[in-house]
């Protein structure tokens, strides 16, 4: 058996070469941009935040650092999907990984034209609606607090995509169980569990929130500890993969994440810090399946949850 | 598949040199082979191990060594350049880079180089590379006293140099406009600036109708996080839209940018 | 003016020499234990979380370092309130600075007793009702989860109590501002955002949850820009004082806090890393306050809510 | 009001000498005055800034120098001890420290001190300090091969010594118990033990009926936080009940710890 095949994760039927998916948002759309070699390992790509209409994104501060976090307000800044696919898709479709949009909505109509679009150019993929984006007014994250429309948003995009649908919950919500079941129950292929947590900075010098927006969103390893709780409440809630988002920056956080009951995870903001973590969090998941004995990575996923 | 040649690079701490409590001088040589930068370009450097400060800060060369070794101008502003300024000679730092865009290459006019603060340190280093090639002139501004030990570095010596400080307190009093006011500037000239964002839009002011617009360049300086162009964390209004200071810029064209909503 | 009064802080019926209260749990009970000089900025000290009968608290590992962060699961351990009267209070009580008694409990007749043996021990401080403690079965922060249950034992507790009462909120809830108006109506002094925010580690040696309780509560540093959120929205929503808590480990911090809504705030974790943080955040908040021509601390209060 | 001098303290590496990739000497001095710690007391150590790691580590010193200096034998065995391992000569470190309750005065009985492992640091220490005022055997166990250049380094000159290893590969083979075995052990000798749990778990039914019960010792870990007996987090279970490591221990005796819970 090929180390290649040790590390496959399935996610609905996408079979990525490796359980580590780049995060929407964090990563250039321009493969020329990225330093040679740091996608070898990758399992999948997400794309930034993709909207019907440009949006030019949030003005002022975007990005503040916390201690082990990152607290941003980019507010979806994005070319809109019709230019991204244009434009910038096809240097992308060709990088060794699939790659998954990213779709963010304020009316849910923006969501069924995105997928129509999606359609329409030929993309048999899969998306990932993004109902947990903090950092823009109405929209965004308030999808993920009202359950009922939710539900109504989620059955109408299952009826009109046929590839795969993933959900990227937020962390700001009562139960996190509750979004990850009517995701499941809305034909969802898997929940992303979560996205950047609501917190606020203050610019003390000038004596306000250093963000126009006030609230931002927090990511990075301080987030870890909390985004493995909600993982492992999502997968003792549904049955389909649950992909763990928030924090992982080691093989240890990754295998943590694996251990709670996630079948793949996303990394975001530790490849601000360094671009081989994704390597360096393969060859740890690796050693530790051959140190182990584990053969197949589905071993792993939740075997915390049955100690 | 790599335009650029950014990557992540392990280095040592070969010297550091401290001009004063607040200004040093710090030399790394990278572990491994890696992109020659050109004046413009910036790494990302950290000294510490951990997330704790969770990003590597931008820094601009002021020179790079025959055997690959890159010097560092560094003002201690806060958490980062504090705990940087602490590494002694051996400490391991880590390097991202080279990060941006450079200045273009001259077009063989005069190159007028003003910097301001630590935006000396990519003028400094286009000077050196250039002065050989182009009639080139550095011109400084610096705050005042805690620079001076800088200014009578070993760096500046054999420099085509003008040095201005707020107070006159080293050199002649002003800040390097007063310079263009004083000297005046050629049409032909070619304008690269950096420094506090004051001094880089009171500059617009200072040689509209005098230079060719299209000559005059700036680097920038923002808040980053990736330094690659994916986060948009850094991005700046410009008469094209927002664009990313780490990967379309540092250096921009004065006429591009936005001034007025910056 | 001194620099003493500079610091001060009015919290109900209680002026604190200075904003910093010890939190809960971290400090040791015997002042002889103390490093020399360490408390003498602090305005008022927590008890470690005090119950009717002795805990024992949680068995195997209690505490989990995260990245600038910390999981604990100590599970109250404590003497019992009327032993803790007897045999620990005496030397603490002259300190130099307020004991604010933590009061925890599962069925709600445990904290009537509780407030009962304080008055006739003769106390007549203030209390810190603990409605948050993630680290114990039934009770802790399931009061905080429940607000018809919450009203009924703040109320019943409130006309028992002829002190102080503050009332400590959990993170771990829908809305922060939902309890702290809860508090607010039933007389409550003041109150605490927040405690610790539900975490989980998993130990990927063991396969298995680090702690035997799964979830356990995560403060410290990392936790400092989801507090800061909170503590604007509590701010925003009730008119007694907020003190806040859950990460401020320096005076930028402590600042952001205040800025933000709180008249004061607790600082737990951050004594782990250095006995002086207390005094460096006093210094720091002073020379702020110098720098900007502020004499009261209370300008600083909420000012970003303002901006 | 202070009882046991814990202090936080900065400190200064003087010298880190490696016996190996994964054992080192480290010597710190502590740049203000502090408490001189007896042997069993130990220190909260770190070299980092910042919040990652979080918490310091404890050590415990195998020597005290006249000017105030404090060895360290440090094992490497996580990110802690990593970072420790890459301080070099010159750097600063925080300590927090001396912590804990040392072993009691000897009575004057021989004085038996079995170490293994790590465990050696606080035996060596109270050998040293104590090998002139009563009759001093040090006994040691080490994993293997890793621990030669440290059990023939100065360290260890000039000592009443026995090594065993596991291997066999260094000293005897066997662990400190087999010397107990072997050897013997009076009925009035103090025995002092640090170590791997499992080794001071097979102590108990070593010296069983062949000792004085309240004269065996022994040094315990546990999981630290605060170092002071605030955070409850480091507990043991005892016959009294909960105990604190860093407060009420390190060092318990040997038949007030609940071993079977552990
Ligand atoms: C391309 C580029 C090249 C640079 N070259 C140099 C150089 O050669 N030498 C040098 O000394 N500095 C240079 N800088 C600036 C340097 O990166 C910052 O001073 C440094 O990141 C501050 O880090 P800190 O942790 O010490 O300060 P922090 O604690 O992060 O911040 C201190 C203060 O500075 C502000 N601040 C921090 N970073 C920025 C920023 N990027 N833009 C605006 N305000 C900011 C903060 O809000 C705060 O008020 C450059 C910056 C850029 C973008
Ligand atoms: C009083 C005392 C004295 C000590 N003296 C010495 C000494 O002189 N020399 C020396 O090398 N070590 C000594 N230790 C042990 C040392 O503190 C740990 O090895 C160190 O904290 C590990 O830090 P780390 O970050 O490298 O490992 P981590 O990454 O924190 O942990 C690595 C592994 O060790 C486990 N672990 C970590 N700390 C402990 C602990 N306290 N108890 C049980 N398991 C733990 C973790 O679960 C993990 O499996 C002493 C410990 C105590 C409590
Ligand atoms: C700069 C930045 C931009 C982001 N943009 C998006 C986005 O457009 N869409 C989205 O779903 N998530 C976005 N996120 C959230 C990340 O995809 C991820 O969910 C979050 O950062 C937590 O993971 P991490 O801790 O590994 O970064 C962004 C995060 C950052 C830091
Ligand atoms: C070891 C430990 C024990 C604690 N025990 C208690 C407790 O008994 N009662 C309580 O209300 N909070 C307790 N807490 C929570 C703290 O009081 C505080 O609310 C929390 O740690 C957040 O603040 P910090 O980030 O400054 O530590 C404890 C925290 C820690 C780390
Ligand atoms: S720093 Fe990330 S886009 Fe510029
Ligand atoms: S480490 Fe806090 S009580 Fe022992």
């Amino acid at each position: 058996m090929s180390s290649k095949r040790l590390l496959q994760a399935k996610i609905g039927s996408l079979t990525l070469r490796s359980p580590a998916i780049i995060a929407s948002g964090v990563w250039p759309m321009e493969p020329e941009r990225w330093p040679s070699g740091v996608v070898d390992n990758v399992g999948a790509i997400c794309t930034k935040g993709l909207t019907l209409s440009p949006k030019e994104g949030n003005r002022g501060i975007r990005i503040w650092e916390t201690n082990c976090g990152l607290l941003n307000s980019i507010g979806l800044q994005n070319p809109g999907l019709e230019a991204f696919l244009k434009n910038e898709f096809d240097q992308l479709k060709d990088c060794g990984c699939p790659i998954i949009f990213n779709l963010a909505f304020h009316r849910e109509e923006e969501l069924y034209h995105l997928l129509d679009i999606l359609t329409s150019f030929g993309f048999t993929g899969t998306v990932e609606i993004n109902v947990s984006c903090p950092n823009v007014s109405g929209g965004g994250m308030t999808w993920a607090l009202n359950l009922a429309s939710l539900e109504k948003v989620l059955k109408r995009a299952r009826a009109l995509w046929r590839g795969d649908m993933w959900v990227k919950l937020s962390p700001n919500v009562p139960k996190i169980c509750d979004g990850a079941i009517v995701a499941e129950s809305c034909g969802a292929d898997a929940v992303v569990v979560a996205n950047t947590w609501l917190g606020l900075a203050i610019d003390v010098k000038r004596k306000k929130p250093v963000f126009e927006r006030i609230f931002a969103g927090l990511s990075g390893p301080a987030i870890l500890p909390l985004s493995l709780r909600l993982v492992w409440e999502a997968a003792s809630a549904v049955k389909i993969p649950v992909i763990g988002c928030g924090g992982v920056a080691d093989a240890e956080g990754a295998l943590a994440m694996l251990m709670a009951g996630a079948s793949a995870f996303q990394v975001g903001t530790a490849l601000f810090s360094d671009f081989e973590v994704v390597k360096k969090i393969c060859d740890g998941i690796e050693n530790y399946m051959a140190e182990n004995q584990i053969n197949d990575l589905e071993e792993i996923v939740g075997i915390a949850q049955k100690a | 598949m790599t335009m650029n040649g950014t990557r992540d690079l392990g280095a040592i701490v070969l010297e550091k040199f401290q001009f004063s409590d607040e200004l040093f001088m710090i030399r790394v040589l990278p572990e491994e082979d890696s992109s020659i930068p050109l004046p413009g370009q910036f790494y990302l450097l950290k000294s510490w191990e951990g997330f704790d400060p969770l990003l590597s800060r931008p820094f601009a060369p002021i020179a790079v060594h025959e055997n690959g070794s890159l010097d560092f101008l560094v003002k201690v502003v806060g958490r980062g350049t504090k705990i940087i300024n602490s590494s002694i000679e051996g400490a391991k730092v880590k390097l991202r880079g080279p990060c941006g865009k450079p200045f273009p290459a001259p077009s063989g006019q005069r190159l007028l180089l003003l910097g301001g603060s630590v935006g000396i340190a990519p003028m400094l280093f286009a000077y050196k590379r250039y002065k050989d090639i182009v009639p080139a002139k550095l011109v400084i501004g610096v705050p005042g006293g805690e620079w001076e030990n800088f200014c009578k570095s070993e760096l500046m010596s054999d420099t085509n140099l003008e040095v201005f400080s707020d107070d006159g307190s080293i050199g002649r009093s002003g800040t390097p406009l007063t310079f263009l006011t004083e000297e005046g500037v050629g049409t032909d000239d070619e304008v690269w600036a950096c420094g506090p964002i004051g001094m880089l839009k009171a500059l617009g002011g200072s040689l509209i109708h005098k230079v060719r617009e299209d000559q005059v360049y700036v680097s920038l300086e923002a808040r980053m996080a990736c330094g690659i162009g994916g986060c948009l964390g850094c991005v700046i209004p410009t008469t094209l839209g927002n664009r990313r200071v780490c990967a379309d810029g540092p250096v921009f064209r004065m006429s591009e940018v936005s001034w007025d909503e910056l």
